[in-house]
């Protein structure tokens, strides 16, 4: 086992040589003025000039890449353009926020999603099914932003309830991980209600029904743990997105994460605090499906016996 | 052949049949006519140059009335119409990106999941690469370098979208490929492409359909966040995602600019996920009660 | 048990929404819940002052750095300028007054001695002598960010330790304003050294003679600073215990924030939001002409726009009252100025085009524009979008179409910068020094990425400018910049379109903020 | 002669499903007894009704869409349908457990069989969590199945081991009535004479009663004491093994044989019979079976037969045995 963990970790190296590839190849593609963005709209166009001479921007971009993938090669990530401080210490100074965040509204996503998609699988076509699912499909049309809004006006506004942003102590967290939660539910809802669905009609719950084992029983111990694979594959590529994609929740919580610091970093054109950050985040992203794909095989013991 | 072909449509009549039968399902397809329908005779129901942009700073920001159905906006600006007009270009964005990255994702995934082993391993790592740039740098790059109109925000989501449903199809696709119809297929001397493509993926419709349904959602809702930065639709015209963007600022004055294109994406995708549950169900014949 | 859990689910999303349209759901409703919440937030901000009085300041985006050297933005100079001090100060009536600076004389054009206040003490204690100032100024000068602000000078000569002489390369009326910069802060050169040597850097533990020293910060959530107990000028030293600053993106978040009573004040208020504070009881609302105008650069290369009567005529076609209200929600005025009323250098001599769409179209005629034409227009940001939705609706109904292509604000400085554009929707917020305002607009060196976006090339101009920056006769200097103002608006370069008011929101109760126009608040003797 | 003992008495059982292409009449009166320690045969064609019934006995139709619309079942001298779900779960299992046809799809994958057999255990007898996987373990023994690999996954064992494992988890606990659902139709031909061995065995060392639900004559020959033949719905005819085989009455049971090949008279040819079941949600009116039956009259087209006496333990419902309809199946039963 802990062989092919190694493999999958090696795997990483590919990976993170082309998204670096691709992600220098996109900044150098798309037009923008770093060293004005910087500098503002004041500066004298020498001033300008001799900024981008001093970050290296007028050197080609073949150039830049190598000179970057050197510093990688020693674990740097390279210093920002715009706060002239190592990306690493920057990342590292916001990414536990934007951990937190996506984990616990992750949680809250499968807490809720998991029994609601059980309930409509079990009572398929029943009102309980359709009224979860028109929530579940509201979760997912709900913009983020709106729902957190309207979140801050009912809960911190009017009752009082939760401070209306930042991050500190827990009671920070509560309307930001529902706004995040939300938007991810229906994902999760949908597809453990389908998965369900499939799982109950085979022969073995049929089998377990046989043998006296209980409604809930069936369902929670011999169909559930059957029908999760599908539903782990879904919440593996949703925490990734969630890891990056906390963007509007975090603006509109003043969530210190990553995400918000990514756009800034893109609006500004500072390509090595983005490479940081999208090279944080395929790291993220691959140890999180390699969890999911060590779940399979804990839930699974035919995919295990693949691993070997 | 002909016999064939008589066996395939009535097939596709039965489907229909069955399909017809849920109710679910026809409200969803009921809808969605509605809207389609809408967004065609958009210019009947609402004069562009009249409703849909003629501005009128007196009277913005007016709630709902007999006037405007739906109130006004910012520039005093009759949303109903807007709704109306901007239907037409948010059911094109969000089908056809959903589209680019159905078919390319789900081709990607298809043939790494059928094949497995080295070529499996290259699609899928590729497609980590795309799925770790960021949707939001992808779509600013390509609408910065290929200008700011809709073909480039289409393409810009349905890259974005792509490695998802190259996951999907793929897991799927491992999932359906050892069956017996598949062996037997293969024994008859079929091709691993149209294996592929007529055998195993009928058999995965299920997930395809639920992502396909959920994706056109957030692909709608993407173009709103891509309105933010302004890299959606360019002004005057509407679209739901932009008219929700911009409707943000509002929100505690007068909350029907964004309740309204709100509500019309929330309706589309309650409809589009009605109908591909009850088509999920008319395909999958295990399903049938 | 299952069907319970779930009608429990179902019951607690329906209460949640409820209660959120229940808190929007219409504007009576809506206002009787604020003005409670406000009198809690009144309570609140009233406890905070028997305890520590910490004030609690909203602001939209984090600093970039806390070294006063490696920035030239807004809100890292909230954290800077109050850590570290400037020579001098810009005083309500805009002239400069010493502030480490005891005073200042020009020995001649190019020379110019400075003496510094004694007994002034850093942070640890130590005392501010005549080398930390030459050391901060050369270090500056080093810097890519902020060199250009002291590229007149040439060197500093240090006489003792209150006294150094400046001398310059060449002539400048920008010196003394440009030591009120947040880049001339001045820094402790031994703690600097030591820092460096130990191979730390400014960022990690900054240190002035400021009347706040650095507490803590926490990336992309606040910064905290308090009072520095040994600052040497009463007028200037602290009134409050501490300033915390709140990252707080999200435009209504910040509002609602400071209703809730999390905030004392909001910089840089929504304008949406204006209304809401000036109605609530227990808020305030400062404002004041800031020295911003917002404008449509027309670019003077691109056909029709090298016609002068096209532009002149776009003058007269937008309805500058109806962007005012769109784009702003009224807070500001319709402007025809290049400049913004409350600069130093703004003087009333620029044309005046009143909204009048038949002599527009009287001069589109005489220019062989009758049918209309079209052209692009960039743009960057929401707010601009609106003006740009404006002008297009105003623009078409003389037959002009307007197409708007919204950018990222990079993309947009690379694009305008090689003149891609027809005409680009900006904006310019005037600091202390008109140079640095007349400069990059208006001289052709600075044609496109420069600042000067329309592309405008008028060598009587560039002369009038040069002259201003270094002529020592005020008189001089106002008739360069009058005659800069009357020909540019008679070009018709731009299409001014409005200046906004400078806004700041905060508890009724908070006392002693006075609101800068050029945003460079202090905030030193904010206290309840 | 003592009163027969039964072990399960099912009487005019009907059971509809109702789906969107319309409502299946699965089972229609079915009448069916178990004696004490016997196995009954029921033979048919697929569609015919054989495991709707035997779901039917242990109360796991599942509804919607299925509904028992009339009949009772008595096992044990009660009424199934009295029984409350919590009792019925008590009853699964333990008094009557069931073989299934597919052994592949029938174990839970994710479950060592180890913990599956144990289960059962667990539910019905009063031991811990160690002692139900000890019993499990002898109970593998039993089948044939080394006690080790109780800790094993489904996916590691054969087809023929899964249905020994099947088996041992429907006997461990001792049923009164076993239920086998084609246990050997998805086994290849050499492991199927094994697996009806051991079954045969255990049956024979437990006393328990059986129902063995077939299509294959050669097994009801095999192992059944009776046998009950059925088509759409219906039992057509009930019997010993003796009356089916030797007296064979009914058409369908007729056909039935007729398609059979028989190795000792090669050069006689395979009479299959005609047609197909029909559909579900459309029987035909009268005897369901009158389209397939070469001696149908008209009289076969609007009457439904009753089930006639032929012996006391032998009953046919066809209406050539009923006086008075001029049906006649030709010479051969005159």
């Amino acid at each position: 086992m802990h062989k092919y963990v190694i493999k999958r970790l090696l795997m990483l190296i590919p990976v993170i040589v082309g998204v670096s590839f691709l992600v220098f190849f996109i900044m150098s593609l798309a037009p923008g003025d770093t060293a004005r963005m910087i500098l503002g709209d004041d500066a004298p166009i020498e001033a300008v000039e001799a900024l981008r001479e001093e970050l290296g921007l007028n050197d080609p971009v073949l150039v830049r890449y190598a000179h970057y993938m050197l510093d990688l090669l020693h674990g740097d990530l390279g210093t920002s353009y715009k706060s002239n401080r190592p990306v690493f210490s920057e990342i590292a100074a916001r990414f536990p926020a934007t951990f937190r965040l996506s984990f616990w509204g992750m949680l809250f996503a499968v807490a809720l999603s998991i029994p609601i998609g059980i309930i409509s699988a079990t009572r398929q076509y029943s009102i309980a099914d359709s009224i979860s699912m028109v929530l579940a499909l509201l979760g997912v049309a709900t913009p983020n932003f709106w729902l957190g809004l309207m979140l801050i006006i009912a809960f911190s506004l009017n009752l009082r309830w939760f401070p209306s942003g930042g991050a500190e102590g827990w009671k920070s967290l509560v309307l930001p991980v529902i706004t995040l939660g939300t938007g991810c539910m229906a994902n999760i809802t949908r597809t453990t209600r389908s998965s369900m669905l499939e799982v109950i009609r085979q022969d073995y719950i049929r089998t377990a029904k046989a043998k006296g084992v209980s409604h809930s029983k069936v369902i929670n111990k011999h169909a559930l743990k059957n029908a999760l694979i599908p539903v782990v594959t879904v919440i593996g590529l949703q925490f990734g997105a969630l890891l990056g994609g906390a963007v509007l929740t975090e603006a509109v919580f003043a969530w210190p994460g990553l995400g918000t610091y990514l756009v800034n970093s893109i609006k500004a054109k500072d390509t090595p605090a983005v490479l940081g950050c999208v090279i944080i985040f395929s790291i993220c992203f691959s140890i999180v499906n390699l969890g999911v794909d060590l779940l399979y095989a804990y839930i699974d013991p035919r995919i295990k016996s693949k691993y070997k | 052949m002909s016999a064939e072909r008589t066996k395939k449509r009535s097939m596709a009549v039965e489907i229909w049949q069955r399909l017809l039968r849920n109710k679910m399902a026809m409200l969803g397809l009921v809808i969605l006519v509605a809207l389609a329908l809408s967004a065609v005779f958009a210019d009947v129901i609402a004069d562009y140059d009249t409703k849909v942009v003629a501005q009128n700073i007196s009277e913005r920001l007016q709630g709902p009335s007999a006037a405007h159905w739906f109130g006004t906006d910012e520039f005093g600006r009759d949303i109903f119409a807007r709704i109306v007009h901007g239907g037409r270009v948010s059911l094109v964005v969000g089908l056809i990106s959903v589209s680019v990255s159905l078919l390319v994702g789900g081709s990607l995934g298809a043939f790494a999941g059928f094949y497995g082993g080295r070529v499996d391993n290259v699609i899928m790592r590729v497609m980590d690469v795309f799925l770790a740039v960021p949707s939001i740098l992808l779509a600013i790059t390509i609408v910065a370098a290929l200008g700011t109109n809709l073909v480039n925000v289409m393409l810009a989501i349905g890259v974005s979208n792509t490695p998802n449903f190259a996951r999907i199809v793929r897991a799927a696709v491992m999932g359906v490929k050892d069956q017996e119809f598949v062996e037997s297929a293969r024994a008859i001397g079929t091709s691993n492409t149209e294996i592929i493509f007529r055998e195993i993926l009928p058999n995965c419709m299920a997930p395809i359909i639920v992502q396909s349904t959920l994706s056109v959602a957030s692909a709608i809702l993407s173009t709103a966040s891509l309105s933010f930065i302004g890299l959606g639709v360019q002004p005057p015209d509407p679209e739901w995602g932009a008219m929700l963007s911009s409707g943000r600022n509002f929100l505690r004055d007068a909350m029907h600019l964004t309740l309204f294109p709100g509500l019309a994406i929330v309706v589309t995708i309650l409809a589009l996920n009605l109908l591909g549950d009850g088509l999920r169900d008319a395909l999958d014949p295990r399903l049938k009660q | 048990m299952r069907k319970l859990v779930s009608v429990l689910i179902a019951g607690a999303m329906c209460v949640s929404l409820l209660t959120a349209c229940g808190g929007s759901s219409g504007p009576s409703s809506s206002g009787g819940a604020d003005s409670g919440a406000a009198a809690e937030g009144s309570g609140a901000g009233s406890a905070q002052a028997v305890g520590s009085s910490m004030i609690n300041i909203g602001i939209k985006a984090d600093l970039t750095s806390l070294d006063p050297h490696n920035h030239n933005d807004t809100i890292s100079a909230y954290a800077t300028r109050h850590i570290y001090n400037n020579l001098v100060k810009l005083m309500p009536d805009n002239t400069f007054a010493g502030n480490l600076a005891e005073s200042w004389e020009f020995k001649d054009d190019v020379t110019v001695e400075f003496t510094l206040k004694e007994g002034i003490k850093f942070h640890n204690g130590e005392t501010l002598t005549s080398e930390d100032v030459k050391f901060s100024l050369e270090r500056q000068k080093e810097s890519p960010k902020v060199g250009h602000l002291v590229s007149m000078i040439d060197s500093v000569e240090v006489v003792d330790d209150t006294h150094f002489i400046i001398h310059m390369n060449t002539p400048s009326n920008a010196l003394i304003s440009s030591l009120n910069h947040s880049g001339c802060a001045i820094m402790c050169k031994s703690y600097v050294e030591g820092l460096e040597a130990e191979g730390k850097t400014v960022e990690d533990a900054p240190m002035g003679c400021g009347p706040y020293k650095f507490e803590e910060w926490n990336p992309g959530a606040s910064f905290t600073l308090v009072k520095f107990d040994d600052y040497f000028d009463p007028e200037t030293a602290a009134q409050n215990d501490g300033l915390v600053f709140k990252v707080i993106p999200e435009e209504s978040a910040r509002t609602i924030a400071l209703e809730t009573g999390e905030l004392d004040m909001v910089i840089d208020l929504n304008t949406t939001d204006a209304n809401r504070v000036r109605d609530n009881a227990s808020l305030a609302l400062d404002e004041c002409d800031s020295t911003h105008v917002e404008y449509l650069a027309l670019n003077v290369e691109k056909a029709p726009f090298d016609n002068k009567l096209v532009r002149q005529a776009l003058n007269y076609a937008v309805k500058k009252d109806d962007i005012v209200i769109a784009a702003i929600d009224g807070e500001g005025d319709p402007f025809h100025n290049y400049i913004g009323t409350a600069a130093i250098g703004y003087y009333d001599t620029a044309v005046d085009y009143e909204y009048n769409p038949d002599k527009a179209k009287e001069l589109l005629a005489e220019a062989g524009y009758a049918d209309g034409f079209t052209f692009n227009c960039y743009l960057a940001g929401e707010i601009r979008a609106r003006s740009a939705t404006i002008i297009q609706a105003n623009l078409a109904e003389l037959g002009i179409t307007m197409n708007i292509e919204q950018m990222e604000a990079s993309t947009f400085y690379e694009r305008t910068g090689k003149g891609e554009h027809d005409s680009c929707i900006a904006g310019w917020v005037a600091n202390a020094e008109p140079d640095n305002t007349y400069r990059p607009l208006f001289i052709s060196a600075n044609a496109g990425a420069g600042g000067n976006r329309s592309f405008y090339k008028n060598p009587e101009v560039d002369k009038l400018v040069d002259d201003a920056a270094v002529n020592r006769d005020p008189a001089a200097v106002q008739k360069d910049y009058e005659t800069i103002l009357q020909t540019v608006s008679d070009d018709a370069i731009w299409v001014p379109l409005y200046t906004k008011k400078g806004l700041v929101a905060r508890n009724k109760d908070l006392q002693g903020f006075v609101i800068s126009p050029i945003s460079m608040h202090d905030f030193y003797g904010v206290h309840y | 002669m003592a009163e027969k003992q039964y072990c399960i008495d099912i009487k005019d059982l009907a059971v509809k499903f109702t789906t969107m292409d319309g409502v299946v009449h699965a089972i229609n009166g079915v009448d069916l007894k178990i004696e004490k320690g016997k196995t009954l045969g029921l033979v048919g064609e697929t569609g015919a009704g054989k495991t709707t019934t035997a779901l039917s006995i242990l109360r796991l139709i599942p509804n919607p869409p299925g509904e028992i619309t009339s009949g009772t079942i008595v096992l044990e001298e009660k009424n199934i349908f009295e029984y409350t779900e919590k009792e019925m779960e008590a009853i699964r299992g333990k008094q009557v457990s069931m073989i299934f046809q597919d052994p592949m799809t029938s174990l839970n994958p994710v479950m060592t069989v180890g913990d599956q057999i144990a289960e059962v255990i667990q539910l019905h007898e009063n031991v811990d969590a160690k002692g139900a996987l000890e019993k499990a373990k002898e109970m593998l023994e039993m089948v044939g199945i080394p006690g080790n690999r109780a800790g094993e996954y489904p996916h590691q064992f054969s087809g023929g081991m899964k249905q020994r494992v099947i088996i041992a988890m429907a006997l461990v606990c001792n049923p009164h009535l076993l239920i086998a659902d084609e246990p050997t139709t998805a086994l290849d031909v050499t492991i199927q004479a094994q697996v009806l061995d051991l079954m045969q065995k255990l049956k024979e060392k437990y006393g328990t009663s059986m129902l063995m639900i077939t299509h294959d004559l050669g097994i009801v020959a095999e192992v059944c004491d009776e046998v009950s033949i059925m088509y759409a719905g219906r039992i057509v005819e009930h019997g010993t093994l003796e009356d089916i085989f030797n007296r064979t009455s009914h058409p369908y049971t007729e056909g039935l044989f007729g398609s059979l090949p028989n190795i000792e008279k090669r050069e006689e040819e395979l009479k299959p019979i005609p047609g197909l079941m029909p559909d579900p949600t459309n029987l035909p009116a009268g005897c369901p079976f009158h389209p397939r039956c070469v001696y149908c009259q008209e009289i076969c087209k609007s009457r439904v037969p009753a089930q006639t006496h032929l012996s006391d333990t032998h009953t046919v419902a066809c209406l050539a045995y009923e006086e008075g309809t001029g049906v006649s199946l030709g010479g051969k039963h005159s």
